[in-house]
């Protein structure tokens, strides 16, 4: 039995692929996309979830034995920013892509094939 | 229908695989190996007392300098895929009077908020990008409201420019002071602020280089705001 | 004095944050500014290569002066060295034919993300922290994105697209292996990582090491990831197709083969090996079999340059010194010979006007010495003996049968049969198809002939290089090795 | 069960649902809309799981400014996603 | 200083040169310089053949070795003679430098197998030939080029698995280690233990060497390269082309002799006298005889004919391997020097013919005899040999070859031989006839002989076929050095097989007797009148164009029509549809994988997930 958090952290990960894999938008695929990357964010932090303790940051009262994993959320901060930089250069695409093609269905995007 | 279905069966499958590997890294249990020693030579070492800060830019510094790449390449690159001869904003509708005045009344305050959020980085949750971010969202606000207003395009690239070379700086000055890149001269070499940690001057480079890397996202992402509203015009 | 060797990451990322400002002082110095900051480069990259091949030991830098794994540490050993130098000076000969390739505005963006791309990949050859090498694989991707789309045409936004939604899948699930690692582990550093690989809990290894390799292996173009591949390249500038071909992919080869090797005491490993060496191969039969009928030259060249990936990874999977040693070398004459055919190809393309077979008719007649660099390059690319593929192409085909999988052995030899015939079918269209008068070759074609040189000369006497490659081959292999050159310093408990 | 875990357990549940809405809403501004929403569902549970810097980046980041660019973008190309359903036979014709 | 490497390199150095220079004259200077190296190193190095002649040098992890013994060196001359003769050729018909390069450079390629001393060097000549001689035919025919191409690389991979497997069990590459890990391994066998390679993969060895060889040497039903590829050259160059390339197929036979003996045998055992493995080899041996003597009567151009005529005689050389026995290796390798020498003959005279008159079909030719005599003589020496007729070269490989046969009593090979030296007549008689004799065309008056290069080379091919014919000794007692033992017992004029023996010095002289009587008889005698060759052209027959079987069109249309069932079954329609299959596969595959539409592609990727997760758990 594994916890809740991982869960909807699993959870987020697979609709974004669910997404991917069905919806026919291509901004409908990038939103899955980016839910897919909260649903990693959402992992890694509650990896590094120590329960009982507190943030880390070791202000008056708080030793070091009483805080959680720091890494995890070091990560996670380069992981959103890396997310949205990815997710922004999708979107300069998809408008280019709406220009030329005058449609956003990735089934009628295909003029580079075999 | 099919395609659902099948697409149903699968994420149902790797989704099972995932869990069954996340069974085996036990939620809320300490699994700590190197933050131990993060955690516990936090303080003397880098002087900061959030101890992610102290992750993020000194021990682990390198990422954040690829983390600011990556947002410096995400408006390059919107800005390559955008740029067009001649461009400008295409909004029609005006922002209503309390959406004006009440964003010129609050563009300074959020301004001065996020910069309060990046200089104090080292001692409040918070930092560089956060800060950035709410200097991004000031600037927004503002192209919200007026359907005329442009940021200078020019200043802005100078300063993010100015700015990346500036993180790169400290760390090449790092490399000539300690011998390291990256070195945390400031805290290791001239050992200023050690007297008071948990107060403003302290955390060795780390509010210099959250200073650094809020102005760079804040323009970056006013930068990315800018192209994505322009549309280009024909003449 | 080492540490001087951060410069590798300091200087483009410096020079790449200076264009904004170069541009409002002058903008047409943008190009000549690329062409020094690569030479530069190379410079500082060629004093890398003499000094881990003189001293034999590599060089470790330490971020922020914190010993591994408490802090970030790139570890430049002799194959970090071997490929650094070779990124450098393929992106200085790129740069120097972008000064005529590129001609799309913006151009000081071109300069950044060009910048920034050698960038990504010196970062993922030299990084020994795998979080790192996330970043760094995202600052190559990202790169390669905008790259791909910057001609601003439709087919570029759509081969963009596509890398886009592939990639994201890719390195999404990579992250999510790095986390089960992390939480198994309690660590993120590569040779700590390889150190206590077989105190692993077996089922969170096999999951972890599983999806790492999944999301490298969309980087590494393994089928049926690859997909987007020859859109990619077919769709990007010039100068970057060939970039993609000569390091952007074999950055990510390097590295699924070297987390490969690091955790190989993690349980789950043969098996993974033994998918692998399914889809290298399924890679290159599926590669050069899609080549065989294509119009447009340059992705056909693509395809190719494909198959000779996989070839390279079937190696890299073989689980053999013999195999790994065999991959290196043809990761060095496929970077040679693939970037004298894009340059080539994107020259033709420039002079002709376009890339498909028709532009290819009478070549011989209108630009001997750029025919002759094709012809030279295609018939290495076959394995014709005295051209250098020969060579590791012969030490692959060993490698593998000695690993015993002739199955493979055979795939692969009957690929590039396939590979023969379009690519003697397109020389025989430069020679004896067509005519025309000669058009006057600039500088590009001397780089070329040297190029050529180059291919003919490893061809004739691989004996240096072999010796180069072997080191750089145990380096990858011997991870006893690996784990002893970095000086770990003990923490927590 | 505490009060705390149930509330963790609502707001996981939200962003599920949330995340399932955005997914399968026709209007894509609507769409995007659930997608801020999962992001600041996540960063509420990031403050539960005492990671405070995440949750005011993803805040301000994941949520805001990404949600903006999304809306900038559907400003620029159109609203309505047109998902007409696959014929029988699409694995042949993919 | 050692001789070895310099006899490989120095043509390829050379055809580098004159391809680098550009200049007329001088080129072919360098050329001919490239190719007299190697014939003059080889006969001075001959008188210390005894000692172990060997040259190794280690290439990137590689020991390549080379080594020069007796019977490399005979195979080595070979290549040596025909190649001086055919690159004198070129002086006349070669158009660009390209041809200089590629022409030595196959020259290079096939001294190197011949004189490789470990698998990979055999390898690495082996497929320089093959890629050299390619590019000669690329320029003239692509498609031919390409079939040539696509079967000999075929070949020369197969070739490298095998090698590959014997390296992953053995360990070593040269030949007296893998001869010496296979005969161990034949030991083990006999003593009833598991040996180091299993009967499965013995037999895969043995077919991919037999497919690799095959290939090469034109073995039917591979042989389909072979016409197009031998005609669609410059014809000098076919001299070296079909002359010595195709014994490079002849030799791998051997060598599999000398690494495989004991095992092939020990896995295979007998068939009748001969050891099955080599059984087979005569067999398709006797095949290729049959098809390419008749294929070679069929065909209405001069080229063709050759080319499926050296076919034949290359059957000739694989039953002489296949039986086994050292005469009748001794034989088979007797008969490669003899059809080197006269195929190259008859190729440099087609060149003559192509590079005088421009015509390539029987039809166009005629009544030649007379202005080119040089030419005409040469022609009836290589006629004479081919067919078999003494005291010419021919004669006494062919004899050799039917007496080793017969003595072993495997008549179907037996009757095979005799049937192809039967049908040998048949296309020859037309050769000359249609050729030389007969009507004029009126366009071919003003033929001239042979120019100066292509008559020295010609001289030579000739004078060599007479001479190792009148005294077949020469040949017989350096093949005998070979087996160090005397097979073929008797003195230089004199073949002594126990059972059989061939003086050629007095037949000569009895022939020489014949001749003088018979020119005696006709001189003094018969009184003669001469008669227009018009007048007795058809014989009287009226002439019916639709069905107009003269000497010169289409003469062996009944033979064909009889044959017409068995025209049909063509192994190269076989091959072409395969590869047409090959490359509609190609095709489907590409547009259904490569689809454009990144919905598919993310399902790849989740398919790959779920095959790793289906691994997983």
């Amino acid at each position: 039995m594994i916890s809740a958090y991982y869960f909807g952290a699993i959870a987020l990960i697979l609709i974004g692929l669910y997404a991917v894999l069905v919806k026919k938008n291509l901004l409908k695929i990038l939103v899955g996309l980016s839910i897919m990357e909260t649903g990693v964010n959402l992992l890694l932090i509650s990896i590094g979830y120590v329960s009982g303790k507190s943030a880390p940051i070791l202000s008056e009262g708080i030793t070091p034995s009483q805080a959680v994993d720091p890494i995890p959320q070091a990560l996670v901060l380069t992981a959103i920013v890396i997310g949205v930089a990815t997710t922004a250069m999708a979107l300069s695409v998809a408008i280019i892509l709406y220009e030329k093609y005058g449609t956003l269905n990735i089934e009628e995007i295909r003029r580079l094939r075999g | 229908m099919l395609k659902r279905a099948l697409a149903i069966v699968a994420i149902l499958i790797i989704g099972y695989w995932l869990a069954q590997g996340l069974s085996q890294v036990p939620f809320g249990q300490d699994k700590m190996l190197v933050s131990k020693y993060y955690l516990d030579h936090v303080k003397e070492q880098t002087g900061a007392v959030n101890a992610v800060t102290a992750v993020v830019v000194n021990y682990r510094g390198f990422d954040t300098l690829g983390e600011v790449t990556v947002l410096f390449i995400a408006s390059t690159g919107v800005g390559a895929l955008l740029w067009r001869k001649k461009r400008k904003r295409t909004a029609k509708t005006k922002g209503s009077v309390v959406l004006t005045t009440g964003s010129k009344l609050l563009f300074p305050f959020i301004m001065l908020f996020g910069m309060y959020i990046f200089i104090h980085g080292h001692l409040t949750p918070g930092g560089g990008f956060p800060g950035g971010a709410t200097i991004a969202t000031a600037f927004l606000l503002m192209y919200m409201a007026f359907t005329t207003y442009e940021i200078s395009h020019k200043g802005f690239e100078v300063t993010e420019g100015f700015a990346g070379m500036g993180y790169v700086l400290v760390g090449l000055i790092g490399l000539a002071i300690g011998g390291y890149f990256l070195f945390d001269w400031i805290w290791q070499t001239w050992h200023l602020g050690t007297s008071n940690i948990g107060r403003l001057f302290s955390g060795g480079f780390i509010p210099v280089i959250y200073t650094i890397i809020g102005i760079k996202v804040g323009t970056e992402l006013s930068g990315i705001i800018d192209n994505m509203l322009k549309e280009e015009v024909k003449e | 004095m080492n540490q001087v060797a951060s410069l590798l990451i300091a200087l483009p990322l410096i020079s790449a944050f200076f264009v904004p400002v170069l541009k409002q002082i002058n903008k047409s110095l943008i190009k000549p500014y690329l062409v020094l900051i690569t030479l530069i480069q190379t410079g500082i990259a060629g004093w890398v290569f003499k000094e881990v091949y003189t001293t034999g030991k590599p060089i470790i830098i330490y971020a922020g002066g914190w010993r591994p794994p408490i802090g970030i540490n790139l570890y430049i050993g002799h194959f970090a060295a071997l490929f650094v130098l070779i990124i450098a000076v393929v992106s200085f000969i790129m740069a120097i034919f972008s000064l005529k390739a590129v001609t799309t505005e913006p151009i000081d963006k071109y300069a950044m993300l060009f910048l920034l791309l050698m960038l990504g990949a010196t970062g993922m050859i030299a990084t020994g922290d795998i979080f790192n090498l996330f970043v760094f694989m995202e600052i190559t991707a990202i790169t390669a994105y905008a790259l791909t789309a910057y001609n601003k045409t439709g087919e570029a936004a759509e081969a963009s697209m596509k890398y886009i939604v592939l990639g994201g899948i890719g390195s999404s699930f990579f992250l999510v292996g790095v986390a089960l690692l992390y939480g198994a582990t309690g660590t993120l550093n590569m040779a700590q990582l390889a150190e206590l690989a077989n105190s692993i809990n077996p089922i969170v290894a096999q999951v972890g090491l599983a999806l790492i390799i999944f999301g490298l292996a969309v980087e590494a173009e393994l089928f049926p990831l690859n997909a987007w591949a020859p859109d990619a390249y077919q769709a990007a500038p010039h100068p970057i197709t060939a970039m993609f071909s000569a390091f952007v992919v074999k950055a990510g080869i390097y590295a699924l083969a070297r987390l490969l090797y690091l955790l190989q005491k993690a349980s789950g490993w043969s098996s993974i090996l033994r998918l692998l060496v399914i889809m290298a191969t399924l890679t290159v039969v599926f590669a050069e079999l899609s080549a065989l009928r294509q119009k447009d030259v340059k992705r056909m060249i693509a395809y190719s340059s494909i198959g000779q990936v996989g070839l390279i990874a079937l190696a890299f999977s073989l689980g053999t010194q013999a195999g790994v040693d065999a991959g290196v070398f043809h990761m060095v004459n496929h970077a040679i010979v693939k970037t004298l055919l894009f340059l080539a190809i994107g020259y033709v393309g420039i002079a002709m006007g376009g890339t498909t077979m028709e532009n290819f008719e009478g070549l011989g007649k209108k630009m001997p010495l750029t025919a002759l660099a094709i012809t030279v390059a295609g018939a290495a690319t076959v394995g014709v003996p005295l051209f250098n593929v020969f060579w590791s192409k012969l030490r692959i085909i060993l490698a593998t049968l000695q690993a015993g999988f002739f199955w493979a052995a055979v795939l692969v030899l009957f690929a590039s049969v396939v590979e023969a015939v379009y690519y003697f079918r397109l020389i025989h269209r430069m020679w004896f198809m067509g005519g025309g008068i000669r058009i006057k070759e600039g500088v590009i074609a001397g780089i070329l002939v040297i190029l050529a040189a180059i291919i003919i000369l490893i061809g004739v006497d691989p004996a240096p290089v072999w010796n180069i490659v072997v080191k750089a081959g145990s380096d990858i292999f011997n991870v006893a090795n690996y784990v002893k050159n970095v000086p770990l310093v003990g923490v927590g408990s | 069960m505490n009060c705390v875990a149930c509330i963790e357990y609502v707001i996981i549940g939200l962003m599920i649902v949330s995340a399932i809405l955005a997914v399968e809403w026709r209007d894509l501004l609507a769409a995007v809309v659930g997608m801020t929403a999962v992001s600041l569902f996540a960063s509420i549970l990031f403050f539960f799981l005492q990671a405070p810097d995440v949750a005011m980046t993803e805040a301000a980041i994941g949520a805001a400014l990404s949600g903006a660019v999304f809306i900038f973008a559907i400003k620029r190309t159109y609203r309505y996603e047109t998902e007409e359903e696959e014929k029988p036979g699409w694995w042949m014709r993919w | 200083m050692n001789e070895l490497p310099i006899i490989v390199i120095s043509p390829l150095v050379a055809g580098f040169l004159a391809w680098l220079l550009r200049i007329r004259g001088v080129r072919e200077i360098i050329g001919v310089a490239g190719s007299l190296i190697p014939l003059a190193l080889l006969i001075k190095l001959y008188p210390s053949l005894g000692e172990r002649l060997e040259f190794t040098i280690n290439v990137a992890g590689f020991k390549l070795g080379l080594m020069l013994s007796h019977l490399t060196w005979v195979f080595s001359m070979i290549a040596a003679v025909v190649g001086f003769t055919a690159i004198l050729g070129m002086i006349s018909t070669a158009r660009d430098n390209w041809e200089w390069l590629f022409a030595l450079m196959s020259l290079t390629g096939v001294l190197g197998v011949f004189m490789a001393y470990d698998l990979i060097t055999f390898f690495i000549a082996w497929e320089i030939m093959t890629f050299a001689s390619f590019m000669m035919v690329l320029k003239y025919n692509r498609h031919a080029s390409l079939k040539y191409f696509i079967l000999s690389i075929v070949g020369a991979y197969a070739m490298l698995i095998a090698i590959g497997l014997i390296y992953a069990k053995t360990g070593t590459l040269t030949f007296p280690e893998v001869s010496v890990a296979f005969t161990q391994d034949a030991m083990r066998r006999m003593m009833g233990g598991s040996g180091l390679f299993t009967k499965t993969e013995t037999m895969l060895i043995y077919g991919l060497f037999l497919l690799a060889f095959g290939v090469k040497a034109g073995m039917f039903p591979l042989h389909v390269w072979a016409p197009d590829a031998y005609s669609e050259t410059n014809q000098s160059y076919t001299a070296m082309f079909s002359g010595v390339l195709s014994k490079a197929g002849v030799y791998g036979f051997i060598l599999l002799y000398i690494l495989m003996y004991g095992k092939l045998v020990v896995e295979f055992g007998h068939f009748r006298s001969a050891p099955t493995f080599g059984y087979i080899i005569a067999f398709l041996g006797g095949l290729t005889i049959i098809v390419g003597g008749i294929l070679a009567a069929l065909q209405e151009d001069i080229r063709k004919l050759f080319a499926y005529s050296s076919i034949s005689q290359i059957g000739y050389i694989l039953v002489g391997l296949g039986v086994g026995t050292a005469l009748s290796i001794e034989a088979a390798i007797y008969h490669a020097i003899s059809h080197a020498l006269f195929k190259g003959l008859f190729f440099l005279i087609v060149a003559t013919l192509i590079y005088r008159t421009g015509k390539t079909e029987f039809k166009d030719f005629g009544g030649l005899a007379e202005k080119m005599p040089y030419t005409f003589a040469m022609a009836f020496i290589a006629i004479l040999s081919l067919a078999g007729i003494p005291p010419l070269v021919g004669f006494a490989s062919k004899w050799l070859i039917f007496e080793a046969v017969i003595h072993e009593n495997l008549p179907i090979l037996g009757g095979m031989v005799f049937f192809g030296s039967a049908i040998g007549f048949v296309y020859l008689i037309r050769f000359t006839y249609a050729v030389w004799f007969g009507q004029r065309p009126s366009d071919l008056e003003g033929t001239k002989d042979a120019p100066l290069p292509l008559a020295i080379a010609m001289g030579i091919l000739g004078a060599l076929n007479v001479v190792f014919g009148v005294a077949p000794g020469i040949v017989a007692q350096e093949l005998n050095k070979i087996f160090d033992k005397p097979v073929i017992a008797g003195n230089i004029w004199e073949l002594d097989l126990g059972f059989g023996r061939y003086n050629g010095l007095l037949l000569t002289i009895w022939m020489v007797i014949g001749v003088l009587i018979a020119a005696i008889v006709y001189f003094l005698g018969a009184n003669v009148r001469r008669v227009p060759v018009t007048d007795t052209y058809q014989s009287g027959n009226p002439i019916t164009m639709e069905y107009n079987l003269t000497i010169r069109r289409n003469f062996f249309l009944p033979l064909r029509e009889v044959m017409a069932f068995w025209l049909k079954i063509s192994f190269d329609r076989l091959y072409h549809d395969i590869w047409k299959s090959i490359e509609d596969f190609a095709e489907t595959a590409r547009n259904y994988v490569y689809n454009g539409n990144v919905q598919a592609y993310a399902w790849y990727l989740a398919i790959i997930l779920v095959i790793l997760a289906a691994m997983g758990v």
